[in-house]
C-alpha cells in the first residue's frame, strides 16, 4: 500500500496532500453532494470574520488568461454561525477541518483564534493576505514585524496548529515566512492571490465592483512554485503550497519545492470533480516511482 | 449535478450572433430555469466554464440557445458535429409551476429566450413576449409559434417584427384586467427591474431568471451573488429565478 | 487623420503607444525582415552592461500557463559593439531608440548612462529588476532608499530621457515609482517580469538552466495592469506599461489604466507580425469612438 | 519566413505516438534542415509556438513529422482534416551540400528523422542509419527505404529492426576506410556529442541539427543559446545545423 499521509504539525496529520482552498469550497455543503469530502487530505474553509460579512458589489470574478481575478470580499456567515451551523456538518467527515480566517484588528484576530479552539477544529489559517478589502487583509502581511507582533498575539490565543497563509506581493517572501515562524507559527501556506485588476476597454470601466481583486489559477502557478521553492529554504515549519495547482503533476512539484500539501483552489470551481483523480495520481505516481512515502518528494528537487 | 462528457450532433446559427447547440449527453432530469457549466476544452484557457440555460433536455439530448459575445462563445460557435466539451448540470432552481387558474406570461428579453422557451415548451400555455433590437435577433420564431397553447407577441425596437418597442410597453398594455396572474421574465436587469415594479403595480406574481459572472456554478466561490431583502443570495444556487419582490433591485 | 501620437518626456516623442519590449526585440534586425520597424512607436533594446555577457545556461525559456518563464541571464553584446555595430542600424528607422541597460554597481549604471549618451539614443531605460542575475538586477529594485540613491547618480550622467522600470514582486510599488521619481526619474516602465519557476516532475530538476527565472505574457497581464493603475495615481511622470500586452485592447486597458505608452514583448515572439495589427487596431478604435487624441484615453478609467 | 496559415490535410500515427501532418500552405521554399514554428491555435494555451524540422515542402504541400511529447504534440495529435493552424517559416540555416566525391551519412536516432529524410529525399545518395528503442517507434520505414540512391539501416535497441545496439554502434562500423565524408546527424545531443567525435577520429566532416528550447524561433530572445567556439550562437539563426566541430559539447 502506497502511504501517502503526511505530518504537518503535531496536532494535524493529512492522509494525502491535497486539501481544498480557503474561499472556492465555502462551507463543505455543496461539495459533499460532488464526493465523499473524507477522501481529501483536509478541508479549509471560506475565510472567517467575527461578525458576518456582506462582501463586494458584482461581478466579483473575472476570467483572465489562464486565471481568474476574484474579489468576493469575503463574504462570510461569521464565526458564530460557522460554529452553530458549519461545522457540526464538516465533523461527519474523516478529514481535519481547517479553518480560515481574518480580523481587522490584532484584537479581532486574537479572539477568532480563541474562538476556534474547539473540538472539531483541527488547525486555523490565517489569512493575512487577502487584497480585497482595505481594512482587513493586506496590511497585517506587508511587513515582518508587523506580522510577527500579529501572529505571536494569536499564538497564546489559541492551542490549534497555527497556519499563517503568506500574500505573495512582498519585496521578501523570506523575511516574512521567517517573522510568522518566530511569531510562533506552527506552518505557512505559500501563498494568497497576486493583487491584479481587469478593465473593459468598451466601458472604460473596472469590471470587478471592488475595482481591484486578486488574481489565481494556472497564472500564477510559476509565481507560486518560486514562492514555495524560496521560503522552504529560510524556515524549518512546514510549507502548505497555494497557487494554480490544477493537476496530479502540479502536486508533485509543488511538494518537491518544499511544501508538505498542497490546496487546490480555483481549478475545483472549473472541474469539481478533480479532487479524486488528483489525489489517485499522485498516488499512481509514488506507485510507479517506487516511492514508500510522500517524505521521500518533500523538498528533494535536485538543484546541482 | 454530474459532469458529462457531451458531443456536439450540431451547431447552427438561429438568429444574428445567437447559435442553437445540440449536444449529446448524459445528464439528469432538469427543470426549465435551470442551467449547465460549460467547459468548452480540456485547454486551460478559458478557465471558467459558461453558464447557459437549458433550452431543452430529454433523452440524452441537450438544447443550448447561446448569444456569441466574447471568448467562450466564440469559441463554441466554432464547434462542429463530433467535436466535444463538457457539461457539468443540472445546475440551479428553476421556475416554479404556476397555480391552477393562474394566467401566465413569459417575457424574454435579449438572450433571456432559452429559459422561457423551456418553460412555455413545458407548460404548453399562456402568453409569450419576446423583445429584441431587431427580427434579425429573434431566434427560433417559428418554432416558438408552434408551442401549442401558448401565444406568441414580438417588440423590436426597429419594428421589424411585432410591435415598435420595448417588451416592457406591451407588458404594460398586457398587464389590464385582475385575473391572478404569475409572470416569468428574463432578460437585462433594467428591463427586468421594470417587469418587477409593473407586477407589483398590477398584483402580479413574478419570477426572474439572473445573470450574474460566476466562478463555480454550484455554490462554493460566492462569485454570484444578489442582493435579496433575505441578504445575499447566490444566484447560481438559489437562483437563478427567484421571486421578483424578494430582489433588491437598486444596489 | 486621427493622432495617436504621444509625448512621454521632452525629448522623447512616440507615433504611437505601442513599443517593442526589451529582450524579446533583440536589437531590431531580425524583426526588421519582419515588418518596416518605422511603424513602431519606438524600439526598446536588448537590456546592455558595460561587457558583453554570455547569460545563463539552457533551457533558458519554458512555457507556463498563458505565458512564459525566461531566465535569458542577460545575454547582450556590450554597450560599445551596440553603440559600433547595432545602433547605426537602428538610427536608420524613423522611430526613436530607447536603450535598455543594467549593471552590476552603481558605477556601471552611471558609466552606462554616459556613454549611451550620444546621438542616436532617444532616451535610456534602466533595468533594476531583472530577476536573474544575482547581482545584476533585483536588488537595486527592491528598496526605495537604494533605488533613489542609484536613479540620482545616473540622472547626473545623462542629458537623455531617463526611463526607470520596476520591479512588480515589491511590497509598496507605489513607494518605488515615487523614490524613482524623486531620483529624477522622467518616466517609469511598469513593470518587468514577476520571478518564477518550473520544475519536471519526472526528473525532480528545475526546468530552467538558471533554476528560477521571470514569468511574462497574458498569464500577469491582470498584474501588471493593477500595478500601472496604482503607480499612476501616485506620481506625475509618464507610465510606460509593460505585462502581458498581445492586443489592442490590451493596449487600450493599459492607457485607461494611465499608461502613456505600452511595450510589447512574449506576444511578439509567439507572433512577429503582431504589432501592425495591434497599432492599427487602436487606430480604428480612437476613430470608431471619435477620440482625437491619444490623451483622451490615457488614465480615463471611470471608477465612480 | 512568412506566417501562414496552414489547412491540415491528412493527419495520421506513422509510428508509436508519431504523427505525419500534411498541411496546405504557401511558405516561400525552404532548404533540409530548416524548421518552422507551428503555433498549435489562436488560444493563447499553449502560448508559445512548437519548434519543427520540415520533412518536405514542395507547391504548397508542407510535412511535418512529430513525436507526442508534451501540451504542444498533444494538441497537434486531436487535429483533423479541415483544421487550421498557422506555421512561421522556414527558419533557421539547412544542411550545406556535400562535396562533390563526399560519401554522405545520415545518422537520425530518436525524434531526429524528419531533417534528415528531408536531405536524403533532395540528395538522393548517401546511407542513411536510423536508430530507435523498437521497430514500432520507426517512422515511414517503408518511404525511407523507397528513397532512390539511398541505402537505409536501422539500430534498435531490442533488436527488433536492423541491428541491436545503438545508432552509433553501426557508425563505428560504418566509419572504418578513407574516403572522404560527410555525416549529417539529428538526435539526442549525448548520440550527436558520440559522433561528433567519432567523425573527428576518422576525419570526416559531421553536421548536427540541434534541438533547443525556443521562445521566438527568429532569433530575437536568445532562449536556443548554444556555445561554440566562437561564443554563443542561436541555435533558430546560426542554426539548428551546425558544424559539430564548432560546438562546446562539455558545456
Ligand atoms: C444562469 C445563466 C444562464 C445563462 N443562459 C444563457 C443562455 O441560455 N444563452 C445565452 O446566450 N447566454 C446566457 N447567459 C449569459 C452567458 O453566460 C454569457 O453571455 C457568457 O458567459 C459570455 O461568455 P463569453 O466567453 O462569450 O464572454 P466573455 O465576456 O469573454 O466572458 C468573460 C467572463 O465573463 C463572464 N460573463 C460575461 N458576460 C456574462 C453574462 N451576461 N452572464 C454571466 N457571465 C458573463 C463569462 O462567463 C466569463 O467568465 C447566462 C448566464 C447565466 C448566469
Ligand atoms: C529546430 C527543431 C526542430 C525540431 N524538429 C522536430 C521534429 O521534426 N519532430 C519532432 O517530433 N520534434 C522536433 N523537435 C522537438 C519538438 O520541438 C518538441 O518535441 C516539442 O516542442 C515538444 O512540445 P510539447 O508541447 O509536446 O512538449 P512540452 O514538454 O509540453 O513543451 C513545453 C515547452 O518545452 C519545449 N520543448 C520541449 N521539448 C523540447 C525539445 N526537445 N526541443 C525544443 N523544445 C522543446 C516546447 O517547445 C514548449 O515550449 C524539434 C526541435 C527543434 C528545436
Ligand atoms: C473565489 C475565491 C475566494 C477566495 N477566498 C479566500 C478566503 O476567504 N481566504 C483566503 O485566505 N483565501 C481566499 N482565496 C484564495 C485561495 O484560497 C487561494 O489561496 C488562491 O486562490 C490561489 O490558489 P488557486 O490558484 O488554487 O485558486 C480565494 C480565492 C478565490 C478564487
Ligand atoms: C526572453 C525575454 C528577455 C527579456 N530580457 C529583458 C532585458 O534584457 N531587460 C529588461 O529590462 N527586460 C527584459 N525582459 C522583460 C520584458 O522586457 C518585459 O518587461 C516582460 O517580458 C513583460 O512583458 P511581456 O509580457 O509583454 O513580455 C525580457 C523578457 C523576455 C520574455
Ligand atoms: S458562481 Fe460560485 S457561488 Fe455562484
Ligand atoms: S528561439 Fe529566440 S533567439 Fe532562438
Amino acid at each position: 500500500m502506497i502511504d501517502t499521509s503526511v505530518r504537518i504539525t503535531e496536532g494535524l496529520s493529512l492522509k494525502n496532500p491535497v486539501l481544498s482552498a480557503s474561499g472556492t469550497f465555502a462551507y463543505g455543503e455543496e461539495f459533499s453532494e460532488v464526493f465523499d469530502l473524507s477522501i481529501l487530505g483536509g478541508i479549509v474553509t471560506k475565510g472567517l470574520s467575527l461578525v458576518p460579512k456582506e462582501g463586494n458589489p458584482t461581478p466579483r470574478v473575472y476570467e483572465t488568461a489562464c486565471g481568474l481575478i476574484n474579489a468576493i470580499g469575503l463574504e462570510n456567515v461569521g464565526v458564530d454561525a460557522f460554529i452553530a451551523e458549519k461545522l457540526p456538518f464538516l465533523k461527519k467527515f474523516n478529514t481535519p477541518v481547517i479553518v480560515n480566517f481574518f480580523g481587522t484588528t490584532d484584537e479581532e484576530y486574537e479572539s477568532m483564534a480563541g474562538r476556534l479552539d474547539i473540538e472539531g477544529v483541527s488547525a486555523i489559517e490565517m489569512n493575512v493576505s487577502c487584497p480585497n478589502v482595505s481594512k482587513g487583509g493586506l496590511e497585517f502581511g506587508k511587513y515582518p514585524d508587523i506580522l510577527e507582533r500579529l501572529v505571536s498575539k494569536v499564538r497564546k490565543a489559541t492551542k490549534k496548529s497555527l497556519i499563517v497563509k503568506l500574500s505573495p506581493m512582498v519585496t521578501d517572501i523570506g523575511a516574512m515566512a521567517l517573522a510568522a515562524q518566530e511569531g510562533g507559527a506552527d506552518a505557512l501556506t505559500c501563498s494568497n492571490t497576486i493583487p491584479a485588476m481587469a478593465i473593459d476597454e468598451q466601458t472604460w470601466r473596472p469590471i470587478l465592483g471592488n475595482i481591484t481583486g486578486g488574481l489565481s489559477g494556472p497564472a500564477i502557478k510559476p509565481v507560486a512554485l518560486k514562492i514555495v521553492w524560496e521560503v522552504s529554504r529560510k524556515v524549518r515549519i512546514p510549507i502548505i503550497a497555494s497557487g494554480g495547482a490544477c493537476t496530479w503533476q502540479d502536486i508533485v512539484q509543488f511538494l518537491l519545492a518544499g511544501a508538505s500539501a498542497v490546496e487546490v483552489g480555483s481549478a475545483s470551481l472549473r472541474d469539481p470533480f478533480c479532487f479524486s483523480s488528483i489525489i489517485q495520481g499522485v498516488e499512481t505516481y509514488l506507485e510507479e516511482k517506487g516511492l514508500s512515502s510522500l517524505h521521500d518528494l518533500v523538498g528533494q528537487l535536485k538543484t546541482s | 449535478m454530474k459532469d458529462c462528457t457531451a458531443t456536439v450532433m450540431s451547431n447552427n446559427e438561429v438568429a444574428r450572433d445567437t447559435y442553437l447547440m445540440v449536444l449529446q449527453c448524459d445528464l439528469p432530469i432538469a427543470v426549465p430555469g435551470q442551467f449547465v457549466m460549460v467547459k468548452i476544452k480540456s485547454s486551460l484557457d478559458p478557465f471558467l466554464r459558461r453558464p447557459l440555460a437549458i433550452l431543452h433536455y430529454e433523452d440524452g439530448r441537450l438544447e443550448l440557445l447561446y448569444k456569441v459575445k466574447g471568448k467562450g462563445t466564440t469559441e463554441m460557435a466554432g464547434k462542429k458535429k463530433g467535436d466535444e466539451l463538457s457539461v457539468l448540470g443540472p445546475l440551479g432552481k428553476g421556475f416554479s409551476v404556476p397555480a391552477e387558474g393562474e394566467d401566465v406570461m413569459y417575457v424574454a428579453g435579449g438572450t433571456g429566450v432559452p429559459p422561457l422557451m423551456a418553460l412555455a415548451e413545458h407548460l404548453k400555455k399562456g402568453r409569450m413576449i419576446v423583445g429584441a433590437r431587431s427580427k434579425a435577433d429573434i431566434p427560433l420564431w417559428e418554432r416558438m409559434n408552434k408551442i401549442r397553447g401558448v401565444d406568441v407577441q414580438a417588440a423590436t425596437e426597429d419594428g421589424s417584427l411585432g410591435r415598435k418597442g420595448l417588451v416592457t410597453d406591451v407588458v404594460e398594455d398586457e398587464l389590464s384586467g385582475t385575473k391572478p396572474r404569475v409572470i416569468y421574465a428574463c432578460g437585462p436587469n433594467p428591463m427586468l427591474k421594470k417587469i418587477s415594479q409593473q407586477a407589483r403595480k398590477a398584483g402580479a406574481r413574478c419570477e426572474v431568471s439572473l445573470e450574474e459572472y460566476m466562478g463555480c456554478g454550484f455554490g462554493v466561490c460566492s462569485a454570484c451573488a444578489v442582493k435579496t431583502v433575505a441578504g445575499n443570495q447566490r444566484v447560481c444556487m438559489q437562483g437563478p429565478v427567484f421571486d421578483a419582490a424578494l430582489i433588491g433591485w437598486d444596489s
